[in-house]
């Protein structure tokens, strides 16, 4: 077991699957030569050569488009889009051909096709570079939508990903890629489906994914330590499907529910983790689940606004707080 | 080329001219639905550059207007019926319908109604082929007015730089549904349009097949052989509107007068009259046979056929729940 | 008071503002010689010419952004996508730009930009011609987004719209172009904001939006008349900002909530309105929330399976028969 | 050009040149946050294209290497730099930052993050000049890499096809991030790729500004008399890195030796010296005066500036919630 950081992970994962099969190879904007935006594609260069660690021209829609097209013939892409925001150029590819071809070919096609989308709000980037945009890619069906929360699961969700004969879409993060964590030395895959408890408890149930996951983690132990509050931390992680049967067993234990997310509210993850509990479990609940989330605006470039626009751990302990009258 | 693949290619494009004709007879008895484009008045294009490919080796990949690509593919004509009537036994199981014909095993790879969608699928079948080694090809039919997708730009230059195996045809056939092409691109000759790629480029009758042939055979020869993109040019038309709700308003009567005398089929049928290949009365009965063919062995097919179980809607959204 | 279909409703809000205000101008493929695909542009180009009723390429992204740049020194413009999906190809100017460049220019730069968008499932068009993507514009901080059920609001929606100085996407339906309804012979103008009681009750509050509002006022109706269940009917209209106010005043009323949408169930319309509920009103609730929605499928062509994806008014009324218990 | 227009622009480019030197500082010192592209060696790109135009009546927008364009265009330099340091008084009032400057007063139009986007936005204010009569025009910069974003070619072809006021300069500094021109793109002289689309192009040096100037007069007035677009390619050079988190490592030191050699600011001082309109000592006490400005007028100005209130965090969302 060796501690590694979130973007090491990601590395590990491209080197092992591109060392093991020859159809597997990388796309994307600045990964080659100088080894990707958050170095998560470095010396794959120098040791996979030019054929499968692809530089590509800004044109994100066609070198998308390109990844399925090849991922429809057997060869396994890892597409990456260097920001989030980018991501709205490739939508086209993304939602109107890799999500549908297997259906629309009536299970005749497969599209083992993966892109890995850097996001968030990292540090005054301002309303074109920070973004959250999970609730577009998990509102299509035939996507599957993984975010990693940790640097095993940056490793073992990549894993899958490339093994996977549906397209992947894996949500990172800008402010993450650093982040340190124990990775197991032998190879091992993170699942594609189902949530991850984090800490277990009894109170509450705290929903995160990704960066918030760290977020919820704290506020539990601060709940814990300062008000005999015992919250259970979900990592949500398969944003698409998501795991329903998991996020109700947690709430038929705790009785409680809140979500928390970088992205502003409407129609997110929130809104979506709220509506399976009304339908799995309306009546287990003590009281009514609460969103925790960004406040509804382009994210501002000034830090102050920035960091009142963007939810924190202080605010979910606020709203457990409040949710249980502590 | 000899009289008997000489024959066999007029027939080809008869059938396709059948089928088509008989499609949109279905499509008024609503037996086919959604939105449904045809080919008759362009056979000579999908018919002639396929003529020069591998199929079932290379890969093709074309729009909406997608029915004679896929026979010329290799397709077996019942299973794209059964289709275009939504049945289980259709190429794509009754899911996709005509926009979206689908037969991998004959590396037909579809079958998009997003207008400039295929060019960098296209350029993708080719990357694979790329890693793999071999001496396959992408082929990839798109209209004009395709070319003004951002994806045609971006695809050209991708495709040029990495030298990828993609053999691009525009069927220019001067419109996009209702907007002539003089309305809607400053460049109307669309081979000129690849110039700043680096990508080689000619333009040809499409409608005489013996020319699309020649010059897809040399387009065909560059991209194996040379292993980078080509872009062909066929000049053609559409005798029908764009699709079944098209009132064709936009066109003069001679305009399409004009054009109808370049039929193809009317123009080969001809050149094999003249050089005794074939008599009248051979054509009529291969008509006759077409027809009947396409009646009794096809369309009957695609009736008789069963419908999807409506059980099995949800099937086919991820390969984990094919089973 | 007359009697107008949809497109007609459209086509005279089209005109009555192109003949008041000369910087008013409509874009779209095959909307001027041609009238448009739904007719909803017929006769324009005649009458205002073709600097004023633009037939583009087939350049979505591009001709999106050039009425974004139109609109933010001052006219009009009214960009229609032929088909919703299509629009894929245009969000990186709706969103990236339209949307953010009020809130990034601190208030500066004003985008008075409409873009009218056909969706829905027709008549067997398939995967890549049948969607509704309203959770998609939804989600986005800086659009508004608004969709008329009826043909008086087809015209009064897209007048408000082309006042307004925020971007509006207005979401048509392609099915819904020939129904009939009554206009009033003045102008008016249908709020972008707030919802509409179609059909005041008092048992159970159905929510809808467009086409489903006419499956939620069937179901009423039969409601009423088999089972003697008094169903308010209520159309959201305004998908964002929603009517959180609005919403809740229905549930208060009658402690009963279920939404009805054409789109696939995940992060949708649906989830946004249960997780509305459940902040604005859990404790009135004397049941859980249920949606109704299409199966989490791309659109199939064969029609019985796309029936069977997508719901219908006797789909509202079996949920709420076992609701209501009866 | 009389002489003291001359030292006006020597003035100009080293005040941009100190300018994006301050910022730099800033942005170690933390005052500065986000994304930081500068501009330094690229200075007589726009500021030479923009001294033909008529600032306050033509439209300019340009990406996120901003700062020079909207200074050239007549924004206040302290509410640039109050914007960098995200202050109320700044030109997008802190909310928008380096990337995201805008001015409508002056009709500077940003500052846009996603490479290729401003292509249509020129486009569109061409269209509404368009509409209303008049001659001013539209100006967008952009660099080499964006051209090959599919909006490159579908605004070309609009803008060509519709006859909009719209100059396009591209500012070829031969990189993209870190990738270098010839590996992303398969033309490198950017002006070739417009061809197709019947726009007028033109390429020259982007370090000489007297070449830069004499180019751009003649695109502007072809732009502002026949009412069409214009494409002219500045080939030019950065001297920093990208952003303030480039390594460089992807290019040699005798390459950007070699650029330095040619620095706009050291070329144009050169002439002005050799024809006697400047002395040394002349030059240096301009400098320390643009210093001394940059330090005292505007650094202090965003320092002393007052942060925006974050009560006004959701202002600005939608125009009714302005108030
Ligand atoms: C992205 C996209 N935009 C618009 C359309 C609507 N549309 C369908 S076919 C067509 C015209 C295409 O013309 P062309 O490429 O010349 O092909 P043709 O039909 O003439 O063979 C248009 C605009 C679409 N299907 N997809
Ligand atoms: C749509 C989009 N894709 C990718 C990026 C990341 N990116 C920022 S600048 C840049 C390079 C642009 O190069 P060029 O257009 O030559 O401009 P330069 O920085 O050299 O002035 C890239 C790839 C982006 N900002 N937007
Ligand atoms: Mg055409
Ligand atoms: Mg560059």
């Amino acid at each position: 077991m060796a501690e590694m950081m979130y973007w090491q992970g990601i590395l590990r994962a491209h080197d092992e699957e591109m060392a093991r099969d020859p159809l597997v190879f990388a796309m994307g904007e600045d990964i080659g030569v100088a080894g990707g935006t958050y170095k998560a594609t470095s010396g794959l260069f120098a040791k996979y050569g030019d054929q499968r660690v692809i530089d590509t021209p800004i044109s994100e829609n066609s070198y998308t488009g390109i990844g399925v097209g090849a991922a429809m013939v057997g060869a396994r892409p890892i597409v990456e889009i260097m920001s989030v925001n980018f991501a709205w150029l490739a939508m086209d590819q993304l939602m109107n051909n890799a999500a549908k071809i297997h259906y629309m070919s009536g299970g005749r096609i497969r599209c083992p096709f993966v892109m890995r989308v850097p996001g968030g709000t990292a540090h005054q980037l301002g309303a074109q570079h920070s973004a959250r945009m999970e609730r577009v890619f998990m509102g299509i069906s035939g996507l599957r939508v993984v975010t990693p929360a940790t640097p095993r699961d940056a490793y073992g969700l990549l894993k899958s990903a490339v093994r996977c004969d549906d397209p992947v879409v894996i949500l990172e993060h800008e402010a993450m890629y650093n982040l340190k964590g124990e990775i197991p030395d032998t190879e091992f895959f993170t699942p594609l489906e189902g949530v991850e408890v984090m800490r277990p408890g009894k109170d509450i149930s705290l929903f995160a994914y990704n960066i918030s996951v760290h977020w919820a983690l704290d506020a539990a132990q601060k709940l814990a330590e300062e008000y005999g509050i015992d919250a259970e931390v979900i990592d949500l992680r398969a944003l698409r499907p998501m795991d329903r049967a998991g996020i109700a067993a947690s709430v038929r234990k705790t009785h409680r529910a809140l979500v928390v997310e970088e992205d502003e509210a409407p129609v997110g993850v929130g809104s979506e983790v709220m509506a399976i509990i009304n339908e799995e479990c309306f009546f287990d609940l003590d009281a009514a689940p609460v969103r925790v989330h960004a406040l509804d605006v382009p994210i501002p470039y000034n830090r102050r606004l920035e960091k009142a626009a963007i939810p924190n751990a202080a605010d979910v302990v606020a709203a457990v707080r409040k949710m249980l009258g502590r | 080329m000899d009289a008997t693949d000489q024959k066999r290619l007029l027939r080809e494009m008869l059938f396709a001219r059948r089928f088509e004709e008989r499609c949109a007879e279905a499509y008024h008895e609503r037996q086919i639905g959604g939105f449904l484009h045809l080919y008759p008045g362009e056979e000579a294009c999908a018919i002639g550059v396929l003529e020069q490919a591998r199929p079932g080796s290379d890969y093709v990949v074309t729009g909406y207007r997608d029915h004679i690509h896929a026979l010329k593919s290799g397709m077996d004509p019942k299973a794209l019926m059964a289709e275009l009537f939504g049945k289980e036994a259709g190429c794509s199981k009754g899911r996709g319908g005509s926009m979206h014909l689908f037969d991998p095993d004959v590396r037909f790879m579809g079958g998009y109604a997003l207008v400039g969608g295929p060019f960098p699928l296209a350029a993708g079948f080719a990357k694979a082929i790329q890693l793999r080694g071999g001496d396959e090809i992408s082929i990839c039919f798109l209209g004009d007015g395709a070319n003004n997708q951002g994806t045609f730009h971006e695809t050209m230059n991708m495709a040029s730089l990495w030298n990828l195996p993609v053999l691009f045809v525009c069927e220019n056939n001067l419109y996009g549904i209702g907007t002539a092409i003089e309305r809607s691109t400053v460049e109307i000759n669309q081979y000129k349009r690849v110039a700043p790629y680096g990508i080689e480029a000619a333009q040809c009758d499409g409608q005489d097949i013996d020319v699309v042939m020649a010059h897809a055979e040399r387009a065909i020869q560059h991209v194996r052989e040379k292993r980078k993109p080509y872009f062909l040019e066929l000049m053609t038309y559409r005798l029908r509107g764009h699709s079944m709700s098209d009132s064709g308003a936009y066109r003069s009567r001679e305009e399409v007068e004009e054009w109808a005398q370049r039929d193809p089929i009317g123009i080969y049928q001809r050149r094999l009259m003249d050089a005794n290949v074939i008599s009248g009365e051979e054509f009529h009965a291969l008509d006759q046979a077409v027809q009947d063919e396409i009646e009794n062995g096809i369309v009957r097919f695609a009736v008789e056929s069963p419908e999807p179980r409506v059980e099995d809607v949800a099937r086919y959204v991820y390969v984990e729940g094919d089973k």
